[in-house]
């Protein structure tokens, strides 16, 4: 059964996970049985009963109902029900009810990125670092349309809504890296809206926790740029081998550096170190021609030097950059 | 006998006859061929996607075409050809037949039914032609209020096929209630009527709703009245509720008809009087009523309050008991019968597999623990495939085998059938049965390009979702080639010995006016014990 | 045959539309009347027996084959169910966590150049403590 | 086969009698009748859950609105409702002349309805009374609009309202734009049956006069009339949930 559930799950990491497979397993054998009797029997009855070869065509039996099959096929599925019910919604109140003890983390989904705030003040993009073992409660909110927030480890899933809060909870029980995927339709990039949730061990997390923001002080400018262009989720929309996504690619701006820039609403201004830097933290004033302008605002997002070093990393780019 | 020449397929004739056509027969089958035609334009974009999804990347489509060909592969399926083929075309064909009257209660109204599916699908069309949209069927707000895509054409579309599916339903409804030829009591009935007439019951009280919500959804684009919007102060949740509180009982509209057929097939095939015949009929009715208590099913990650998610789960597995009483009555129809293994049958056959395994995998999506872990996933992809797919659809093409030689009084090659058959069911599952493990293993739905992990389970349903469209092509060009001049029947002819009306008082193809005399009835539709009609196969 | 048709007597429409005219004034009325919540009831009650005496009469249920009067009263019943079970969501949110009870933003983005209000209209960015106890009023 | 010879010229060839068109007639417009109550039932769903979360929104909202109007017009439509009943009753009767006067009574205030509905959106329209994001109806004429002192002073003193002197405005509740977008659909949905019903009535004027209608073929009007009465019947409903909101 153990190898089994590591073929069919993913790993379990909550601890409601192990009561949820378990359910699983429950309904899956009550449906095997039954679907065996299903199918068996009509395979039996239909060849036992074939009209062959030869066979005379003749009236066959009145026979059609018997009260006590009846009755039978009526109440052994109500028992099955009534237990999956039970347990189904006991198992819920556990996945819905939140420990007081929790750790509050803020997630906010916006098209197509996750941010995540912290308790102490921290925020990380598309990287949501817990503590192991402890409960972990996700306050859910959007800034534009519906997404899901999905950690299948976890089993754990709850939409996120613009301008209303949802919550859920989860207590992980090993380190390691996982996925978080969005599971409600959100857009052109929905299958892109991934993240990771690490789970640290409860001293790593503290020391994580003291670093968070400081740790890339001494990085090179453009060394941090190119951490920033996947950890603040640029990768997701901008390319950097010259593709158009939803947003140019970064080559293509690069290439481009010191020549005009054609904008839908036919305006055109060079690119410069001022034009990246207002097409960062105010995006919707000057739309590339061709492009829908969906880039939400970096305000808030990006100190001085981060931006500055993703504008240094947005310069070092050529045709033939390996990232 | 009269003049045994004259059929509804070529009295009277011309284009215009056509048309302007009263004749419920030959509405039917302008639903069937629309609905085929936009089966196989639903079924091209289901291809596309398997397509796109054999690797991870984005390889063939980019991810605004995959999302558009989803959603169009959804809203074609189910509002075109789904919901409409089987009540519209066999429905239409054979509810007057089945219950010895002339025609439907109100035929100009059945034609004008016609007419709005045909308007609706030509704004599918245009959607289709300029670009698509991207909303997913659900239409989800606050995604639908603010997607560029053709968002206003496709509500517009599905908004005027609503009015088309409650003029039918509305219409069968009064065909049933009062056409019945005198002496045919509710008991002698045939159980396709039975599910015809839950059917229609869901058709009048649900589509309603999907009407008046598609409308405030053009008016939230439009005028931002702040219903559904939550940048106007509206409440998504709220949508979601009014669009499952059609679109959960949209689902038994599907697959209630199903369930006629099946009660045809399997007691006609056996040639075996049907087991349970009360239950079916009670539980066709039963099944439609609970299907409109149990929407909130489909929101378990919404966040609606806790006591709905309870509710909800509770009514769910109320739907699944008659249901799964059903499957044991048809199972036992067989037995001590005379099984014959025609290519309706097998269809029957595949049907009773592949639904049960889409009942059951309804089971685990009952549970809110579970659903939490398996929603928005390839399980449900695959679970409703099971249903939508492996009930409804398959039961459409074993229908369409049964009464193709009543409907043009021609015969197709059977054995191809059975092979295609055979195919549809192998390939089938070949392709959605993987689908259940990548669900389970936390695979999104409505993923163009997806994790490396998965790439195996998926180009595996990829390369059977090719062999599935293979069969059903077959399968239905087998029918098409059928039609061809050489090879008309006997009118008299009556292939699977059945006791039904429409086969045992008129000819196939019908006369214009379904009955040459006034029927009688002389016997019940299953009374396998009591007559003997043989079959018949004349050319 | 349509001469077997139940033909109602004039008087009966006289009195009908007599009624309905008086238990319109009534609910005129009611409303002036400060019942609380039992207003809407009380509201809900007299339309409701203004609808049944339609239907009952103008509508002739009364005569009619009583499948319509089924049909009238099931689609009267769809949409309680429509009506209940959506209450149950939205009455009972935020029962087990307290969250998800209220929108983040009371106000639609429609107002976003007005300072952010309150329940009651005050303006979120003036210190209106003292309406706590304004809740008392109502 | 074919009906009987001696059947009349008003009997569709699929029918055994007339008995069984006109109860099958009825039996189908009755269902039409179960998806209207649905149509309109999605909007009260709209209203009831918009209602039970904005209580005082609703209720200030609803001083907007002109109960001498709504008032006018439930009487109009169900003195409308009796006419039409009327002329139902005179075809039965074959008293034709009566009939068609009804008709014409019934139609006349459906007209005088949409009249005054017209009179009641004309001048909310220009009030910026509007749904949706068009709503822009923030000024301090909301006092004119009260008539009643005493409501003025109540929607005052209950803090309800908030006016600001520096800017001049009165923001008097929240998302009231969800209402007017909640009134004006049901409303306007409402007023496009009364035109279609006006339609109706139209024809069944044309039928009566060419004497296509008698007392023993009036399906037509027996239809229509089960039409019109749903339009009545809910505006009885309309009126106290828009209008009377205590």
């Amino acid at each position: 059964m153990d190898r089994l559930t590591e073929y069919l799950f993913p790993k379990q990491v909550s601890s409601f996970a192990h009561d949820i497979d378990n359910l699983f397993f429950f309904i899956f054998y009550a449906s095997v049985v039954l679907f065996l009797i299903v199918v068996i029997g009509m395979m039996y009855l239909a060849i036992k009963y074939r009209f062959k070869k030869g066979d005379e065509v003749r009236l066959t039996s009145s026979l059609d109902h018997n009260t006590f099959l009846e009755v039978l096929f009526f109440v052994i599925p109500l028992i099955l029900v009534t237990i999956t019910f039970v347990w189904g919604i006991r198992s819920y109140l556990n996945m819905v009810i939140v420990p007081d003890d929790a750790i509050e983390i803020k997630v906010t989904g916006q098209s197509w990125f996750w941010t995540f705030d912290y308790p102490e003040g921290g925020s990380t993009l598309n990287e949501l670092v817990v503590p192991v073992e402890t409960p972990i409660k996700i306050v859910l909110s959007s800034t534009d349309v519906l997404h899901s927030f999905y950690i299948p480890v976890m089993r754990a899933k709850m939409d996120v809504l613009p301008n209303r809060y949802n919550v859920m909870w989860f207590d992980a029980n090993q380190a390691g890296e996982y996925e978080i995927f969005c599971t409600e339709y959100c857009g052109t990039g929905h299958s892109n809206m991934n993240a990771k949730v690490i789970v640290m061990p409860q001293k790593m997390y503290e020391v994580w926790l003291a670093e968070a923001g400081s740790a890339d002080d001494d990085l090179p400018l453009e060394e941090l740029g190119a951490k920033l262009y996947s950890k603040k989720a640029c990768n997701t929309c901008h390319t950097l081998d010259g593709t158009a996504l939803v947003g140019p690619s970064y080559l293509q701006t690069s290439q481009m550096w010191g020549q005009e820039r054609v904008f839908d609403d036919g305006s055109s201004a060079i690119i410069d170190e001022n034009y990246v830097r207002s097409s960062i933290l105010e995006p919707q004033i000057q739309i590339v021609a061709g492009y829908q302008g969906v880039m939400p605002t970096y305000q808030g997002l990006l100190n001085d030097r981060e931006l500055d070093a993703l504008i240094a990393f947005l310069k070092t780019l050529k045709e033939d950059s390996q990232i | 006998m009269g003049d045994t020449n004259q059929n509804y397929l070529t009295h009277p004739k011309g284009i215009m006859s056509w048309l302007l056509t009263l004749d419920h027969k030959r509405i039917g089958l302008m639903y069937l061929f629309g609905g085929l035609f936009f089966f196989f334009v639903g079924g091209l974009l289901a291809l596309g996607m398997r397509a796109e999804l054999a690797a991870p990347g984005n390889d063939f489509v980019s991810n605004d075409t995959y999302n558009s060909m989803y959603t169009l592969h959804g809203a074609i399926m189910i509002f075109l050809f789904i919901i409409p083929a089987i009540p519209g075309a066999l429905g239409n064909i054979l509810l007057p037949l089945m219950l010895g009257a002339k025609d439907v209660a109100f035929p100009r109204l059945n034609l004008f039914s016609f007419y709005l599916y045909s308007i609706g699908a030509i704004f599918f069309i245009y959607v289709l032609l300029s670009g698509g949209v991207d909303t997913g069927w659900t239409f989800y707000t606050p995604y639908s209020t603010t997607s560029n895509t053709n968002v206003m054409s496709t509500t517009m579309g599905i908004f005027i096929i609503g009015f088309s599916s409650i003029l039918t339903g509305l219409n069968f409804i009064a065909t049933v209630h009062k056409m019945r030829t005198p002496g045919l009591t509710w008991y002698k009935l045939p159980l396709f009527v039975w599910a015809l007439y839950g059917t229609s019951l869901v058709q009048i009280t649900a589509t309603p709703v999907i009407a008046i919500t598609m409308v405030l959804l053009m008016l939230e684009r439009l005028l931002g009245i702040g219903i559904f919007d939550p940048a106007m102060g509206g409440d998504p949740v709220l949508f979601q509720h009014f669009f499952w509180f059609y679109s959960h009982p949209a689902v038994y509209i599907m697959i209630l008809p199903a369930f006629g057929i099946i009660s045809e097939i399997i007691p006609v095939h056996s040639r075996k009087k049907v087991w349970g015949y009360k239950f079916i009929a009670y539980s066709t009715l039963s099944i439609a009523f609970i299907g409109f208590l149990v929407w909130g099913h489909h929101m378990f990650t919404s966040g609606q309050s806790v006591l709905s998610q309870i509710v909800f789960s509770f009514i769910t597995y109320f739907v699944g008991i008659p249901t799964g009483v059903k499957i044991f009555s048809w199972m036992l129809t067989m037995y001590k019968g005379q099984v014959s293994f025609t290519p309706p049958m097998l269809y029957a056959l595949s049907f009773l597999f592949l639904f049960t395994i889409g009942g059951l995998t309804g089971i685990f999506l009952g549970a809110v623990a579970l659903d939490i872990h398996l929603h928005d996933t390839y399980f449900v992809v695959a679970h409703f495939h099971y249903v939508m797919q492996g009930g409804t659809i398959v039961a459409f093409l074993g229908g369409l085998h049964h009464w193709w030689p009543k409907s043009f009084g021609t015969m197709y090659n059977q054995t191809i059938a059975n092979i295609a058959a055979i195919g549809v069911f192998i390939a089938f599952n070949g392709t959605f049965f993987p689908q259940f493990l990548l669900g389970l293993r936390g695979m999104p739905r409505r993923y163009a390009t997806y994790d490396p992990q998965f790439v195996e389970v998926h180009s595996y349903s990829t390369f059977w979702s090719g062999i599935l469209g293979i069969s059903i092509f077959i399968g239905v060009m087998n029918l098409l080639w059928s039609l061809r001049k050489s090879n008309k029947l006997d009118p008299g002819t009556n292939p699977w010995g059945a006791l039904t009306m429409e086969w045992t008082h008129t000819s196939s193809p019908p006369h214009p006016h379904n009955f040459e005399e006034e029927p009688v009835l002389t016997h019940g539709p299953y009374d396998y014990d009591k007559v003997i009609v043989k079959p018949t196969f004349k050319k | 045959m349509s001469e077997e048709h139940h033909i109602t007597p004039l008087k009966t429409y006289l009195v009908v539309a007599t009624a309905l005219f008086f238990l319109t004034a009534v609910t005129v009325w009611a409303s002036y009347i400060d019942l609380g919540s039992f207003n809407i009831v009380l509201a809900l009650l007299i339309a409701g027996t203004k609808a049944g005496v339609v239907a009952t009469f103008f509508m002739h249920l009364l005569w009619d084959d009583k499948k319509n009067a089924t049909i009238f009263v099931g689609s009267l019943m769809f949409l309680s169910i429509f009506i209940i079970i959506t209450l149950t969501d939205t009455e009972f949110r935020g029962a087990v966590n307290p969250e998800i009870k209220d929108p983040i933003n009371k106000r639609a983005a429609l107002y976003s150049t007005l300072p952010l209000t309150d329940d009651h209209g005050y303006p979120l960015d003036k210190e209106n403590n003292h309406h706590e106890g304004d809740k008392d009023h109502h | 086969m074919s009906h009987d010879k001696s059947s009349p010229d008003f009997l569709y060839h699929h029918f055994y009698d007339v008995n069984q068109q006109y109860e099958t007639s009825k039996l189908g417009m009755w269902a039409f009748i179960l998806t209207e109550v649905l149509t309109f039932g999605g909007l009260f769903v709209a209203y009831t859950i918009y209602r039970a979360w904005n209580p005082e929104m609703f209720f200030n909202a609803n001083l907007l609105l002109d109960v001498n109007k709504g008032l006018i017009n439930t009487i109009v439509l169900i003195a409308s409702s009796l006419t039409m009943a009327l002329a139902i009753w005179a075809i039965q009767l074959n008293k034709r002349k009566l009939s068609l006067l009804m008709l014409f009574l019934t139609f006349v205030c459906a007209l005088g309805f949409l009249g005054i509905k017209y009179l009641e959106y004309e001048h909310k329209f220009h009030l910026g009374q509007l749904p949706g994001e068009y709503y822009s109806y923030m000024g301090p004429e909301v006092v004119q609009e009260i008539h009643d002192q005493e409501k003025i002073n109540h929607y005052i003193e209950t803090n309800n309202i908030f006016f600001d002197k520096e800017t001049n405005r009165l923001y008097t509740m929240n998302n009231p734009h969800i209402f007017f977008g909640i009134y004006f659909i049901m409303t306007g949905l409402h007023g496009l049956h009364v035109a279609i019903g006006m339609g109706l009535i139209a024809w069944l004027m044309v039928l009566t006069a060419r004497g296509k209608l008698h007392a023993r073929y009036y399906t037509h009007m027996e239809a229509v009339g089960i039409f019109w009465h749903l339009v009545d019947l809910i505006w009885i409903f309309l009126f106290p949930l828009f209008y009377l909101i205590g």
